[in-house]
Formats: C-alpha cells, structure tokens, sequence
C-alpha cells in the first residue's frame, strides 16, 4: 500500500510522512497520558493528523476545482473544535466532582477490584 | 372455522381468565379462587368430551383439525387439532388441572398472582397439546417457563432460588435446542416445495378423498409418476389398500408438523454440518423433549423442583409437565425420523432401563417424602420410554397409557405429601408414624395411591406397565436397532423388576408413615381429610380404580394411535 | 426538488432544533420545562412526515449523493423518532431528571441525537458519515455527562468522550486513506475503485480503521469496554436513549456502507463470502464475550450494557448478509423489539430506583413490595430481551436467525454463520442467567423494603408512566405480531 | 349359569364393598357370612354338573385391554372370561365353603375387638380375589387375581397393624434369654409382617410377570388370534410349536418352555412359601389367627400349588423337575425348623409350608404318574385340616389369653376337650395314619413321586429324580414329630403355667359346629367313599381324570409303588410319633443337640440372609448409595441455597459446569476494571494487531 500512496507526485510524500508522524504523537500521548487533557490534546493530534492528509489527497488526487479535501479538512477543524469543548466541559465537571483529573484516580464505575 | 376456535379455547380461556385475575380488587382473594376454580372446569370439560369422541370413535384420524394460515410468507400457520393422543392428555391436563385450582386453595400469599400463573401454565400445556405448527408448539412450549419458574421461585420452600434457578436452566436449554432444529427443518424445505414418498401408513392418519374421488393427504394432492415421470392423480382407494407405491405430494415450506412427518424420507437425504439432518434433528429433539420427561441422566432438577414447590404446583409439574417430554417424542421426534428413532432404540430403551431401576433405587433411600415420589416419577416415565422405543403397538400404547396412569397417580402422591405437610410442615418420612388411627380416610387414599403406583392389578398403574412390558418382551426393535433380538426381550425382564423395587419403595412408605403405633404423640390429635382435600383426592381415586379394572377406553383412544406409529416406523424401516 | 422533499423531516429537525435552543435561551426555567413536550410534537411531526414519505419507490432518490434515504433510512427515522418520544415523554416524569437534570437541554440534545442518527444512517459519502458520527457522538457524550454535580455521570461522560474521540479519530485517518486511494469521498465509487486496484493486504487497514467508528458505535469488542461504564454512570434516562439511537443509526449505517462499498460484489481480492465470514466471527465474539461477562456484573444497568453487547453481536450477523433484503427486514424487526425493550427496561429501572438508590442488585432486592407494576414490566422486557416467546424479542430472534440460516443452509461456503447461530442460541442461555439475577433480585426477595429514609420528601415518581407503559405494551404486542412481521416482509420483498 | 358363575365372585365383593364404602356399625358380620353362603349354595349348584358329568362350565370372555373392532392390529387382545372345570370346581368349594365356616367362627373368636367389621369386609374382598384365581379362564386373569389376593392377605396380615413388633414384648424378650438364640427372630409387627409378605410375593410375581408375557408373545409369534393368554390358544400355542419357531437367550422350542415355565413357578413359589421365598409366611401368623387359617393354611397359600397345576401341560420335564425340588427341599426345610418352634402358631406355619412343598413335589412328579391328582387331593385334604388346626389354634390362644408359647401350656385336654378333640384328628390326619385323609393323599404323593424316580431313569442326571422321594420319605417322619410334639405339649400332660391356662375353655357352640364339621373331613372315607383304606381310588380322581388321563405307567406298577410306600410312610409315621411321645412325655425338654437345634432355631439363617441382602444391603446402603450418588450427599442439599459443595453426583456435575460460566465470566469482568487509558489500550492493541496481521 505504501508504494501505491507515494506514488505519483513526490510533493505528496512529505505531507503524508508529517501526517504519519502526527497520528503516530497523537496515539503515544493517548497511551502514556493519565491527565485527561493531555490525553484530548493526543486526540486532537490524531485529528489534525487525518486532516492533513485530507488537504494533502485533496491537493495532489483530485482535481483542485473539486476541493474536497479541503472541505473535509474545514468540518474536521470545526468538529474537532466542538468535540473539544464538550470534552473539557466534561474534565471540568469531573475536575469539580472528582477536583482531579488524573483518569487512574477519577473512576468509580468498573468492576469491584 | 369451528374447530379452531373450539381448540382455542382450550388455552384461550386459561389466558384471558389470567390476565384478568389481575383486575380482582384487592382483598377478595376468595373471588379469585372461585374464578379460577371455574375457568379450569372449562378445559376439563372439553377434554373430557374429546376423550369420550375418541374412545368411541376408535380410529387415529383427527376428532378435530384446522389449519388457518397466519404469516403465509413465514410458513406459519394456525394450525390446532386433536386426535386420540391429545386427546387423552388433554383430559389428563384438565383433571390434574382442576385438582391443581382446588389443592390450591390453601394458598395465603399473592393469591391473584398465583392463580393467574397456574392458569399461564395450564394455557401453556393445552397449546401444546393441541399445537400442528411447529412455532405453536414451541411458543407454548416456552410460555409454560416462566410461570413455572415463578411459581416454584415465589411460592416455594426454603430452597426455591436454586431449584426453580435449575428447572429453568434445564428446560431453557432444551427449548434453545428446539429452536435451533426446528429453523433448521423448516430452512432444509426447498422453497418450491419438495416431492416426498408417501408411505401408506403415514398417509392412513391424513387420508382423505377429493371431491373427484383422488387421494388428499393433509390436503396434499398425492399423484404417482409412470415410467415416463408423468404425474397421475391417485385414486384413494389404492392408497388404502398400499397398493402402488411411492405416492408423492408438493409439500410445501412451512412449519406444518404433518408436513414435516411426510417427510421423513427427505429428511434421512439431507446433511447439516456433515451429518445426517435426520439424526441430527432428532438428536436436538431429543434432547429438547428429554430434559422435560426427564430422561436419565437428564433428571436432577426434578427431586429439587418437586421438593421445592408448593404442592399444587408439583401435582401439575408431575401430572402434566413430566408428559409433555414424552408428547414431544410421541408427536414429533419419533414420527419425522422414524428410521433414526428405530435405528437408536436400543440405546433409548437402556436409558429407560435405567431410569426404571436407579430411579426406584433412588427412591429407597430418600428420606423426604416429596423426593421420593419425584424418584418414584422418573422410574416411572422409564417405562414410557422402554414402551415407546420397542416400537410394538402393546410398547406403545402402554407408553401412552402409562402417561395418563402416571399422571392420576404422582398427583395422588403429591397432594398426600401435601396432607400430611400441611399437618406437620415437615415431609420426613421418619418424622411420621401410626397415622392410620388417626387419619383413616387418608390412609386408605395412600394405600391406593401406592399400590396403584407400585402396579397393582385393577389399579390404573398396573396397565401401562404390563403393556409396556409385553410390547418390550414382543419387540424385534433389537435387530433393527443391531442390538440383536433378544435385547429388548431382557429389557422387559429387567424392567418388570420394577415391581418388586416399586412395591419395596412405596409400601416401605406407607408402613413407615400409617401404620405401627403412634411414633410422634402430638400428632394424635391430626384430623382427617378436609373437604377440600377430598374434593381434590376422591376424584383421582376414583378415576385410578376407574381405569384400572377397565382400561378398555384408553386403549381404544389411544391404540389406533400407537398402531399408526407402530407400522410407520415398521414401514420406514422396511418392516420388522 | 425532489432530493429536498425526500430530506424534509432532516430539516424539519434541524428547525426545530435552532428553534428549541432559542426557546431555552429566551423563555427561562419555566419554558425550559415545557421544552420536552415542545421536542415530543417535534418528533412526531418529523415522523409523521417521514412515514408519508415512505412510498415504495423512494428508495432511488439520491439527495445530491451525500445521502441516500431508502426504506431503511425511513425505518430510522421512525424508530430513531419514536425512541425520541419515549425518552422525552420519560424525561417529563423522571424524579432524577427533575431533580439533578436539565429537562431543556436534555430535550435539545436528544433531538440533536435522533438527528445525528438519521444522518448517519443514510450516509452514502464520507463527509456524511463523519458528520453523522459526530453529531451522534457530541450529543452522546453530553447526554451522557448530563447530571449536574453527580460523579458518575460525569465520569461516565468522560470515558465517552475520550473512547469516542480516539475511535472517531481513528475512522477518521482510515477515511482520509481511502479517500487517497480513491480520490474521492463517495463510497460507492471507493467501492469500484477498490474493486479494480491492484490487490494487497494492506489496502484492508484503511478499511478495518473506519470499521472501529462502526464498532464502536455499536459497542462491539473489542470495542465496547466503554458501555457498561457509561450506561451505569449516566442518567437512566439518557441511558435509555444512548443504548438505543446510535446502536440504531450505527446498524443501518454499516448496512449502507457495506452495501454501497461491496455494491460490485467483492471486496479486493475478497470474496464478499470472506467479508462475511469476518463480521459473523466479530458476532459470534461479541455475542458471547457479552453474554459471559455479563454473568459476573451486580448492577442491573450493566447487566444490560452486556445484553445489549450481546444483542448487538446478534443483529450485525444480520448485517453480515447485507444484501438479502429478508435480513435486513429480521435487522429492523428485531431492533424494534429490542429498542421498547431495552428503553423499558432502563425506564422501569428510572422508576424503581426513584428514591435515590442506585441500580445495584442488592439494592433491587424487594422492590416488588414498591414498585409492583415497575417490577412488572422491568420483568416482562428483560423477558422479552432473554428472547421468550410471547414477547417481541423472541420473535425477533426467531425471525433473524431464520434469515441468517437460510443462505447458510441453502447455499454453501456460510458455514460459519451457522456455528454464529449456535452461539446466539448459546449465549441467550447464558444471558438468561445474568437477566434471571435482575428478577430473582427484583421480584424473588421476600423482605418488605421501604423507601430510604434520607429521602425525606419521598414523592413516588411516574405521574406519566406513559412511556413505560408503551414500552411494555408494544414489547407484548410486537411479540404476538406474526401478522404484522409477515405483512412487514411482504412490503420488503421485491 | 353365567349369571351364576358371575354371582359367585361377585357377592363377596359387593359384601366387601358395603362394608368398605358405608361402613355399618353393626350387622357387617352377618351380611358377610350370609354373602358367602349363598356363593357357597352356588358354587354348590354349579358343582353338581362339572363333577357328575365333567362338563366345563364357561362364560364368554370380555375384552379388558383389547383393541377396537376394526383394526387388524397383529397386537394384544386381553380378556377376561370364567372358566371353571373339576379342579376349579373343587377349590372353589373349598374356598366358598372353608370362608363361610372361618366367619362364623370368626364371630366368636374376633367378638369386641376394635375394628371387627373391617375384618369381614376385607375378608370377604380377599374370599372376591381368591374366586377370581380359581375362575379365570386365562393366564393374565390369574395374574390380577393374584396380585388382589396379596393385598387381602397384605391386608388381613395388617389387620392389628398398629400393635408393635412382638419382639419389644418383655415377655418374648424373657423367652429368647431362656431358649436357644434366634428362636423368635422373626417376631416382626404386624405392619413390618404385611410389607414383607407383600414384597416377597413381589419378588415371585416379577417372574410370573415375565413368564406371562413370554407366553404372550410366544403365542402371539404363533399367530394365535384373541386372548394370546387363555389356557386354550396357550395348550394350542404349545401344540402347535409355536415354541419352535422363536427363540430367546439362546433357548429355542423346550428350552424356551422351560425356562417361561420355570418364570410362572416363581410366581407361584412366592404365594406358596416355597424356599427360598418361604420367609414371608412364618410372619404372616401375625394376623388374626383366623385370618391365618383360611390364607396361610387353607386357600391363598394354595393358589401356588393350584398355579402349578394348571400349568402343568406347559411343563416341561425339566422344568418338572425343577418344581418337585424346590418342593422337597421346602417340604424337608421347613419340617426340621418346626421341630424347634415353641410358638403354637409357627408350628403350624412351618407345617403348612412343609405340606405346600409336599404338594409340589407331587406335581413334580407330572401327571401320568399321578402326581397331579395326588397333589391336588392332597391340597384339598390339607386345606381341610390345617384350617382346622389352625381353628384348633385359634381356640387356644384365645383360651390362653393371646399366649403362643408352648411351654407355658399342657394338661388343655380337660379345659377344652372339643378343641383337643378336634385338633387330635387333624393331627392324626396330617401324621398320616390309615384312616385319615391324608393317609391316602400323601401315600399317593409320595408313591408318584416314587414312580417318576423309577420313570425318570434312563434320562440324563437320574439320580436327580430320587431326591425329592427320598425328602418325602424323610420329611414324613419329621411331619409326625413336631406335630405329636405339639399336641401333646399342648393338651396333655399337667398345666405348666396355670395363670395362663387358668381360664382356658371351649368356644361358642357355633364354633364348636365349625370345628365338627370340619372334623368330619379328616376322614379318609369322606374323601374316598370307602372304609377301606388301601387302594380305593377317591371319586376325586375320577373327578379330576379328564383333564390329564392317568396312563403314562402301568397299572401294577403304580400299584406296587402304592404299597411299598404305605408301608413305609405307615413306619415313618409311627416311628415320628412314638418318638416325639417318649422325648416329650414329661414337658419340654431341656437339652439338645445344639449345632442341630440352633441351625433349626435359627431357620437354616435363612431369614437372616435375606435380611441382610435384600432389607439392609440392597434396600437401605444401596439405596443410600444411589440417593447419593444422584444428588449429592445430604448436607450438600441442605446447602443449595448458598453455592452447595460441588460434589461427585449427576447433580454436582451439571453445577460444576454451570460454575465454570461463572469463573468465565469472572475472568472476562476483570477486563471491566474501569480504567479508560487500559480499555482504550485492550482495543487499540487488538486492533493493532488485527492491523499487523493484515500488512504481514
């Protein structure tokens, strides 16, 4: 698959390796983080990783007058944004309840351990 | 239209009387009792009418049958009818059901509740009884489940979680695995329709004459092909004689239980999962029907189910619920696979055997009362199954007749045990003694009750088992099952040792409980049968003497029947 | 025109969503109170509309191929409207809701839910999907944490949130893949284009990427850690509503997918038999990883997160023929019963633990000396979901696996969805086992409980069981309703 | 005649069904003897014809369990039919007419006891069954009768069933520390007494089952069309070979009838006491002993014997064989543990049981040496005085305040010279002394089996044959013994324990008619129409001819076996009786051969292996051991409710499995521990994976 991606115009391949790297942070942070906004920025990462390479696909695969690429990439930004604001609106309540927000210590559902 | 509606009624009633029970204000628990008392006089009287039918009518057609399409697209139909089988056990159903109401009476806790599941039960039980459709029969099937559950897990003894936890699992499994099979035939039937051949012998019981003087099976046209595969239409008086053969029919896809029993050749043709669909499905319908009688090693959540319920519904779970395994064989397992049925009857009858023995064993050495007639039940049910599978027209009949017998007698038992439970609130066979001083009626009713059990002659007891043991001891079922002949010869014998067992067991029983001196003084003072518990007692009483000096009526209800069953399967097999 | 007409109950919602949050902002507390009732005429306009839409027919129109409304898709929106109505309604007479909940906001975002679903459901382009992912997925999530000042909720909310932010993320990079490899966001045409390009394994992982929204959607396992937590924490009423919608729209949405990527036939090399096979073993492991955890919960409400784990494994064996027209009517029928019974359930939970207790089994134990007929109908739908007869999961369950059977039996290469049906049959056992617990705790105990003490003001909730009440009664109704099953089918064959 | 054939059965059971179902204070006595002498008049009038000119009397047999008209069912036609022909003539008047004398006696010697009307309704219920053997016309109708037999006797047995064991008594507890051990083992309660009768003939009636039912289906194999049972198509079935043609456990034509044959004998080796199911009867005595007269001495006992001989033409010779030695084992048996017995009562029981297995050695010996008629007469001369003797009996205990003991008694003849008188007779009678009745029927016996010895060589095994004459022989003398041995004890000599004896006395004059009359029949001439003693052939003989001609052996023969065995049963007897004179002439004596005397006392341990077999090791351990093994043990099942011990029982399995869901389910809920960052790890991992999978 990856000869298939690269191929064509060599100007696409950085852009992909950069989205790569990004979704590659953004997967770390999910793994390693405890705090929950540490974790939202690694989903973040992930997002703005796949929105890359919308522009990117959007650029070097489709003809420009199309630009669903980019399009996409407009509602992924917007989306992201809102998703974000539930998400701390949620941290925040949870910061209220729990005052943490370091996930480990902040659950009481789940079974009995 | 008629006979639908008529064979409704049987389950019909019991619902809608249950679902209204539940309007019963508050504090009248007295109007309960009285409106389930009555609503359960109405399928015991029709039942009774279609026993007496079937009696004089003698023969195994259908007293009443009818087949109203209902989902055409799911092969659905509603589709009721009674023929001497069900007949007898819905008589059967409509006693032990009536006494079940009246033994109730004694019940103080969430009267409404109560009464309104025992007639959820009895709805249950009578749709099957008179189901021919196979999604019918198991959505009767299940609808006993849960009232049963919640019968025994409310109103039970000390240990009812567990037991009624068991009765559930049991039964819940074996369900699951008529549901399986049962999608599995209906999905096996071609679309189009499947050409079968028609024995004779299983045409006999749905043979009827279109108006142009053709043969109908179940409303089949049956043709036969010549030479040329050119299709003829067949007159039916060549079908009764047997004489060209095969026959064929259009059947088409649906869950038609008389459909599916014409095709039983078909069956033994297809594969499912790389066996043989014909010993597959009966394998699951086997097992679906065995946990209900129960088979032997099958048979543990009885004695808790018994011990654990309230005495009414025991009579009911061993009256009628413990039949309903053996119905099952009777109407589905061994005439859709007849060969299957014949070609495992070596090991079935073993495990009657078996049950026969170790059951009345068991039996010996239980020290609750109620364990011990639910041990003496599965010994019992061991002769059902030793009757059905030597495939003699005596093993079967007496297979059936041994339902019914079995069915008056456990009642008896329970609602004695109940007797003496109300009286003492313990059920330890040590725990009594001398009671025929002080309680004479009921000691006389025991006695009766146990020598009918036990097989006494004149007794209703002693019929089933005699026939079951001449069917066996007739039997060629052996070489065709490669046991050999003689197996089911020494079956039989084996099984008549049941006698002796039966009698050890119960009569030990009654001496322990009646007679010698007064072993506890506070129980001098027990009074007798209340006239509630006679109106439940004297009945079954009567009915055992009843049919035990003249059985004559059961068999001529239930012996063309057996008959019908015997030669199919003789005929799948290519004869005996 | 037509493609506007055939999207007005979309729009319709959408009005009344804009038109609601105004309401909630001008008028204050008191209309905020009103605001359910406004969100139920809603709802049933929007369905009313739809159902008058749904000609025989429909099903060509094309609305600019973002979306693509068939009889499925009109199935949804009744559904996803009627579930709407149901929790509304509830959410009218929840103590809990009136107490800790915010009856506006709830009405906004359950609109805003039932929307998403819709949309999601008849997505035939990438964009769609996504957007209908998210619109479920935010107002999942708020609903979910929408119990001010209540541990549970919130946390319950949070691990929404982030589970759902990672998987949706990950659909997300695998659609941007495909969109590369197709050069464009219709999945029809990435369906062709994938048919013809040189095959190789790895083109699959863009794929199994945007399977993970689906699954997680749908809570299949692996992916359904989250949903006992969530159920459990968050409001009951949002629960009834959050295991029912998006479940719905997940199902018909990955019918459309599937439908419309594997339209050609084969999938790469696959044989679409290969796919099948896939998303019959998925089922048979989410059925029974549900069914077998679920025995060893103590709370109702994961009891039910379970079940409806397992249910979920049931109905995508459904989806895993999808384009047998039989299956897909056995996938609605059985979610229909599966969606009265499931709301019912958690709605007689709302009321039976209306004094403040929580869902717990011990602190079930009795409450038939409460809430007799709560108890009552909570029995009759975890009955109905163990899939007895006569109710409508039982003929649910009937009819799907008739319909995952018959391509099984009749024709070859399937076999594994008949070992798929032996699970079904297998885990229901078990289910039956966890469902038994619920009741045995409900209704088996003896001991006479009374309301707890701290709840001084103890006012018995449920001055509109109505939705209960609907619940159970169609839970009953659609159990008897051979007829209408078969008329059902007779609409749907061709 | 058929009304009248039915009418005969049939009263006594109307009679005990009034007194079952209304239960009149008074008058039941009377209403039943009255319904037993008008059956008694009947069976009277219809004997007349069978015995005169031989006809056989029968009523057309009615389907019991038959299939409807119509059907062509190759399947079972039951009936049920009467069918009296001579032997049937005869035992139905001995059974008629000893049950009207046993209830007229029994109005004295039951007078004021507790429940005194129930005795003659159930009497009267067992008189219904006992007709109903001697009737029926088929092999099943037998059966039924059969098996209601045992329950009148279970019943009449239970008649005082809630006195205790006797064996608590002080008194026998005094009598067993003073006698040789094991003397009053068998002393059960009268409940214990009816269970064990009732099993133990169960224990035959399984076989008579299974035999039944071979001969069913044999017959049936045969082509027999209607009843496969009735004593025609069976004579036919044989006839026919139909035997021949089928095959079973490797038996095919005589094998196979031996061994059907040998399965019906059970039967009747259970009703007839026949070792080794013989244990029952001895318990039996604790009934009323008037009870005990008419079914432990006189009828129901006999039906075995009556069995036997209506199935002889279906018995082989080896089968034959078979029969007489199980008859002289139980014949020799049982004599040697009546010499022991101090209890008055189980004397008689013993003798009675010697007597049966007299009777079937007769049978044994076949019928054309005469053995059948020899059997049977003496099983109607015996009905006759041991009914007496046990009357006899009944006099004294109730003279002696219900005391059985032997020892305690002596000098009666002067308080009750009727019963002394009377029993004296029958004594005589049983010793078999010229003039008597059983002079001539136990001769006859013990000369046909003598025959058969001598007819039986050549066969393979013999010698065999010689076994039972030699017992009969033997057990003659031992027969004189205990019985002198008990009369004299008994009525002669001085009173040994006068406040037992004190108030000893005749009974009622009615009772007293009873025991004349039945005084009457220890006479040889009633029996034979002749004074003299030797050779007169009885007109019972005649009677019974037609059914099996006596030719088989020669006229001489038979004649100079007659004589030979007279002289020797005649030494015998004397020899028994002057040595039971002259060892008991002064009271019991106190020393003995001890091994002998224990063996004796203790029955052989006869009764003691079966106890231990059958009651502790099969009924109660196994019993236990099965109970068990199916559902765990006893404190598992007090435990269900909260996770019961799994343990090795089908119960315990089917737990342990459901108990592994739930460790499964455990191991899977450990998974949902709550923590987001390790769900959100399980499926990427997963997924990861699944991702790796697919690219490699």
């Amino acid at each position: 698959m990856i000869d298939l991606l690269l191929s064509g115009p060599e100007a696409l391949t950085p852009y992909l390796v950069v989205s790569a790297a990004l979704f590659a942070c953004g997967v770390l942070a999910c793994a390693t983080r405890r705090n929950a906004v540490g974790y939202l920025m690694g989903i973040e990462l992930m997002l703005n990783a796949a929105a890359l390479d919308f522009v990117a696909y959007g650029r070097f695969r489709t003809p420009l007058e199309a630009g669903q690429g980019q399009v996409f990439a407009l509602f992924v930004v917007v989306l992201a944004a809102a998703e974000a604001a539930v998400a701390l609106a949620l941290v925040y309540s949870v910061y209220r309840t729990f005052h943490d927000i370091d996930l480990e210590k902040t659950t009481t559902l789940g079974a009995r351990r | 239209m008629f006979d639908s509606l008529f064979l409704s009624l049987f389950f019909v009633v019991p619902l809608v009387v249950a679902l209204f029970l539940w309007l019963v204000p508050q504090g009248r628990e007295n109007w309960a009792r009285a409106i389930a008392l009555v609503a359960s006089f109405v399928p015991l009287g029709m039942g009774a009418a279609l026993f007496v039918l079937a009696a004089r009518a003698g023969r195994d057609a259908f007293l009443l049958r009818e087949s109203v399409p209902l989902a055409p697209t799911l092969g659905i139909s509603w589709h009721l009818g009674v023929d001497g089988l069900s007949a007898t056990l819905l008589f059967l159903s409509g006693i032990v059901g009536t006494v079940a109401v009246l033994a109730s009476f004694g019940i103080k806790r969430k009267v409404r509740g109560y009464f309104s599941l025992l007639l959820l039960l009895f709805a249950g039980v009578n749709g099957v009884f008179v189901a021919l459709d196979m999604v019918l029969f198991y959505v009767f099937w299940e609808l006993m489940l849960i009232p049963m559950f919640l019968l025994i897990a409310l109103w039970g003894g000390e240990q009812r979680r567990y037991a009624a936890l068991k009765f559930f699992f049991y039964t819940m499994a074996g369900s699951i695995s008529l549901l399986v099979v049962m999608l599995t035939l209906y999905l096996k039937v071609p679309t189009q329709g499947v050409e079968v051949s028609v024995t004779p012998t299983a045409a006999l019981s749905g043979l009827s004459v279109a108006h142009d003087g053709s043969a109908k099976v179940w409303d089949l046209p049956l043709f036969v092909k010549d030479s040329a595969g050119q299709s003829h239409a067949v007159a039916a008086s060549v079908v009764v004689k047997g004489g060209v053969q095969p026959f064929f029919a259009q059947v088409p896809r649906d869950f038609d239980l008389l459909h599916w029993r014409m095709l039983w050749r078909f069956w033994t043709t297809q594969e499912f999962l790389g066996l043989n669909l014909a010993a597959f499905a009966f394998l699951f319908f086997f097992l679906a029907f065995a946990v209900k009688v129960p088979v032997f090693p099958l048979h543990t959540w009885l004695p808790h189910a018994h011990v654990q319920a309230p005495t009414a519904v025991s009579v009911v779970l061993a009256g009628i619920l413990l039949k309903l395994g053996v119905y099952g064989f009777l109407r589905i397992a061994w005439p859709l696979f007849p060969t299957v049925a014949a070609a495992w009857g070596g090991w079935i009858a073993l495990l009657g055997v078996v049950a026969i023995i170790w059951g009345a064993v068991a039996a010996l050495g239980q020290t609750d009362l109620k364990r011990l007639v639910a041990y003496s039940s599965i010994s019992h049910m061991g002769y059902c199954l030793l009757g059905l599978s030597a495939l003699t027209v005596a093993g079967i009949s007496g297979c059936m007749i041994q339902m019914f017998s079995h069915g008056l007698g456990a009642s008896l038992l329970f609602l004695l045990v109940g007797v003496l439970y109300d009286r003492a609130h313990h059920r330890e066979v040590e725990g009594f003694g001398g009671l025929a001083a002080t309680m004479p009626a009921f000691t006389a009713v025991f006695m009766l009750a146990a020598f009918s059990s036990a097989g006494l002659p004149g007794l209703s007891g002693f019929v089933g088992e005699l026939s079951v043991i001449l069917g066996s001891i007739q039997s060629h079922a052996g070489v065709v099952a490669g046991w050999g002949p003689d197996a089911f010869r020494w079956f039989g014998i084996v099984a008549s040792t049941g006698v002796i067992l039966s009698a050890a067991y119960l009569l030990w029983t009654v001496k322990r409980v009646a007679f010698g001196p007064l072993r506890h003084a506070e129980q001098a003072n027990f009074r007798d049968l209340t006239w509630h518990e006679r109106f439940s007692l004297y009945p079954l009483a009567i009915l055992t003497v009843l049919f035990g000096v003249w059985p004559h009526p059961l068999l001529a209800a239930l012996g063309p029947w057996a008959r019908d069953l015997s030669l199919h399967v003789a005929s799948a097999v290519g004869g005996f | 025109m037509q493609t506007i007409a055939n999207l007005l109950p979309e729009i319709f919602l959408a009005l009344a969503i804009v038109f609601a949050l105004f309401l909630e902002l001008l008028a204050g507390h008191r209309a905020s109170r009103a605001l359910p009732w406004f969100g139920v005429l809603a709802l049933l306009f929007v369905a009313w509309t739809s159902v008058r839409r749904a000609v025989p027919g429909l099903d060509v129109a094309v609305a600019g191929d973002v979306l693509r409304p068939d009889f499925l898709t009109v199935a949804v929106r009744v559904l996803a409207c009627a579930a709407g109505v149901i929790t509304l309604t509830a959410a009218t007479g929840s103590r809990e809701m009136e107490r800790h909940g915010r009856p506006g906001e709830f009405t906004i975002l359950a609109m805003g839910l039932v929307l998403g679903a819709m949309v999601f459901a008849s997505a035939a382009n990438l964009l769609t999907l996504y957007v209908g992912l998210e619109f479920l997925s935010l107002t999942g999530y708020a609903l979910a944490g929408l119990r001010v000042g209540s541990r549970s909720a919130s946390e319950a909310g949070l691990k929404y949130v982030l589970f759902g932010g990672i998987s949706s993320a990950l659909m997300l990079f695998g659609m941007s893949h495909l969109f590369g490899l197709a050069g464009s966001l219709d999945i029809a045409t990435i369906g062709q284009k994938l048919a013809s390009v040189r095959p190789e394994p790895a083109l699959l992982v863009p794929l199994l990427l945007v399977g993970v929204g689906f699954a997680y959607k749908l809570a299949l396992v692996p992916f359904h850690f989250w949903s006992p937590d969530v159920y459990q924490g968050c409001p009951r009423v949002s629960a009834a509503i959050l295991t029912t919608v998006p479940k719905l729209a997940g199902f018909i949405g990955l019918l459309h997918f599937l439908q419309l990527l594997l339209g050609s036939g084969s999938l790469l090399f696959l044989p679409s038999g290969t796919v099948a096979t896939f998303v019959a073993v998925l089922a048979m492991v989410t059925m029974l990883v549900g069914a077998f955890t679920a025995l060893s919960q103590s709370d109702a409400r994961r009891i039910l997160a379970f079940s409806s784990v397992t249910n979920a494994g049931v109905m995508l064996l459904a989806v895993g023929n999808w384009n047998a027209s039989s299956s897909m009517a056995a996938l609605l029928f059985y979610f229909t019963g599966y969606l009265f019974a499931n709301m019912g359930a958690f709605l007689a939970l709302d009321w039976i633990c209306d004094d403040g207790r929580d869902t717990s089994l011990s602190e079930l134990s009795g409450a038939w000396s409460r809430h007799p007929y709560a108890v009552l109908s909570l029995s009759l739908c975890v009955l109905s979901l163990v899939g007895l007869p006569p109710f409508a999961g039982f003929l649910g369950k009937w009819n799907l696996l008739k319909s995952v059977l018959d391509p099984a039996i009749n024709q070859g290469g399937r076999t594994a969805f008949l070992w798929a049906a032996f699970a079904v049959v297998a885990s229901s056992v078990v289910l039956a086992f966890a469902y038994l617990r619920i009741v045995r705790a409900a209704v088996v105990s003896d001991e006479e409980s009374q309301p707890r003490e701290e709840e001084a003001d103890y006012r018995p909730s449920g001055e509109s069981p109505w939705a209960l009440i609907l619940c159970v009664t169609l839970t009953v109704v659609l159990g008897a309703g051979w007829p209408l099953l078969d008329l059902f089918s007779r609409w749907l064959m061709p | 005649m058929t009304t009248t054939l039915l009418a005969i059965p049939a009263i006594p059971l109307a009679v005990f069904l009034i007194l079952f179902l209304l239960r009149p204070r008074k008058g039941g006595d009377w209403l039943a003897i009255l319904g037993m002498a008008v059956s008694f008049l009947l069976s009277l009038r219809v004997a007349v014809p069978v015995l005169s000119q031989g006809q056989i009397l029968s009523t057309p047999s009615l389907p019991w369990l038959a299939f409807p008209k119509g059907l062509d069912v190759p399947a079972f036609a039951l009936s049920l039919g009467i069918r009296l022909d001579p032997m049937g003539t005869v035992m139905l008047l001995i059974v008629t007419g000893l049950s009207l004398a046993v209830l007229v006696y029994s109005t004295w010697y039951l007078h004021g006891d507790r429940c005194y009307t129930r005795f003659f309704g159930h009497f009267s219920f067992f008189a219904f069954a006992m007709m109903g053997i001697v009737l029926s016309d088929n092999l099943l109708m037998t059966f039924i009768f059969w098996e209601l037999v045992g329950v009148g006797s279970y019943l009449l047995i239970g008649y005082w069933s809630d006195k205790p064991a006797v064996a608590d008594d002080s008194f026998y507890q005094g009598m067993k520390a003073k006698y040789a051990t094991g003397i009053l083992e068998s002393k059960l309660s009268p409940a214990h007494a009816q269970l064990k009768a009732f099993v133990m003939n169960r224990v035959g009636d399984f076989g008579f089952l299974a035999g039944l039912s071979i001969f069913a289906w044999v017959s049936l194999a045969g082509g027999i069309q209607g009843n496969p049972l009735s004593w025609e198509h069976l004579r036919l079935a044989v006839a026919s070979g139909a035997f021949d043609h089928v095959a079973f456990a490797g038996l095919s034509g005589t094998g196979l009838l031996t061994l059907a044959g040998i399965f019906v004998f059970l039967g009747a080796m259970g009703k007839s006491a026949q070792f080794p199911l013989h244990t029952w009867l001895p318990d039996a005595m604790q009934g009323p002993t008037t009870a005990s007269a008419i079914i432990h001495a006189a009828t129901m006992v006999a039906a075995g014997v009556f069995l036997t001989a209506r199935m002889l033409p279906f018995l082989t010779p080896d089968a034959l064989l078979f029969v007489s030695w199980i008859g002289a084992i139980t014949a020799f048996l049982a004599a040697t543990i009546a010499l022991v017995q101090w209890d008055f009562k189980a004397v008689l029981a013993y003798s009675t049981i010697s007597q049966l297995g007299y009777m079937m050695i007769g049978l044994g010996a076949g019928a054309e040496t005469g053995g059948y008629s020899a059997g049977l007469s003496h099983l109607f001369t015996h009905a006759l005085f041991k009914c007496l003797l046990f009357l006899g009996a009944a006099s004294v205990i109730h003279g002696c305040g219900n005391h059985q003991d032997m020892n305690r008694f002596g000098g009666l003849w002067k308080k009750m010279p009727w019963t002394a008188a009377t029993t004296g007779l029958a004594t005589l009678a049983i010793c078999g002394l010229p003039f008597f009745s059983s002079f001539w029927s136990k001769d006859a016996l013990i000369a046909s089996a003598l025959l058969a010895a001598q007819g039986r060589s050549g066969h393979m095994a013999a010698w065999l044959a010689w076994g039972p004459w030699a017992f009969s022989v033997l057990t003659a003398a031992l027969t004189c013994f205990y019985m002198t041995r008990q009369w004299s004890l008994t009525f002669l000599g001085t009173a040994r324990d006068p406040e037992v004896t004190a108030h000893a006395h005749d009974p009622w004059p009615r009772a007293k008619v009873v025991l004349f009359v039945l005084a009457l029949f220890t006479f040889q001439f009633v029996w034979t129409g002749s004074l003299n003693p030797f050779g007169a052939s009885s007109w019972l003989d005649g009677a019974l001819a037609p059914l099996f001609p006596v030719d088989g052996v020669s006229e001489a023969l038979r004649h100079h076996a007659h004589l030979q065995t007279m002289e020797l049963s005649v030494l015998m007897a004397f020899f028994g009786i002057g040595l039971s004179l002259f060892l008991y002439r002064k009271g019991p004596m106190t020393k003995s051969v001890k091994p002998l005397w224990s063996l004796f006392a203790n029955l052989w341990f006869i009764d003691r292996l079966w106890d231990l077999l059958w009651v502790e090791g099969f009924g109660k351990r196994g019993g236990r051991l099965v109970a068990t093994a199916d559902l765990g043990s006893s404190e598992r099942l007090t435990r269900l409710e909260t996770r019961p011990p799994l343990s090795p029982s089908i119960d315990g399995v089917v737990d342990g499995i459901a108990r592994l869901a739930g460790v499964l389910g455990g191991l899977l809920g450990r998974l949902q521990n709550g923590r987001s960052v390790a769900y959100v790890g399980y499926a990427t991992l997963i997924l990861g994976l699944l991702a790796l999978f697919l690219v490699i």
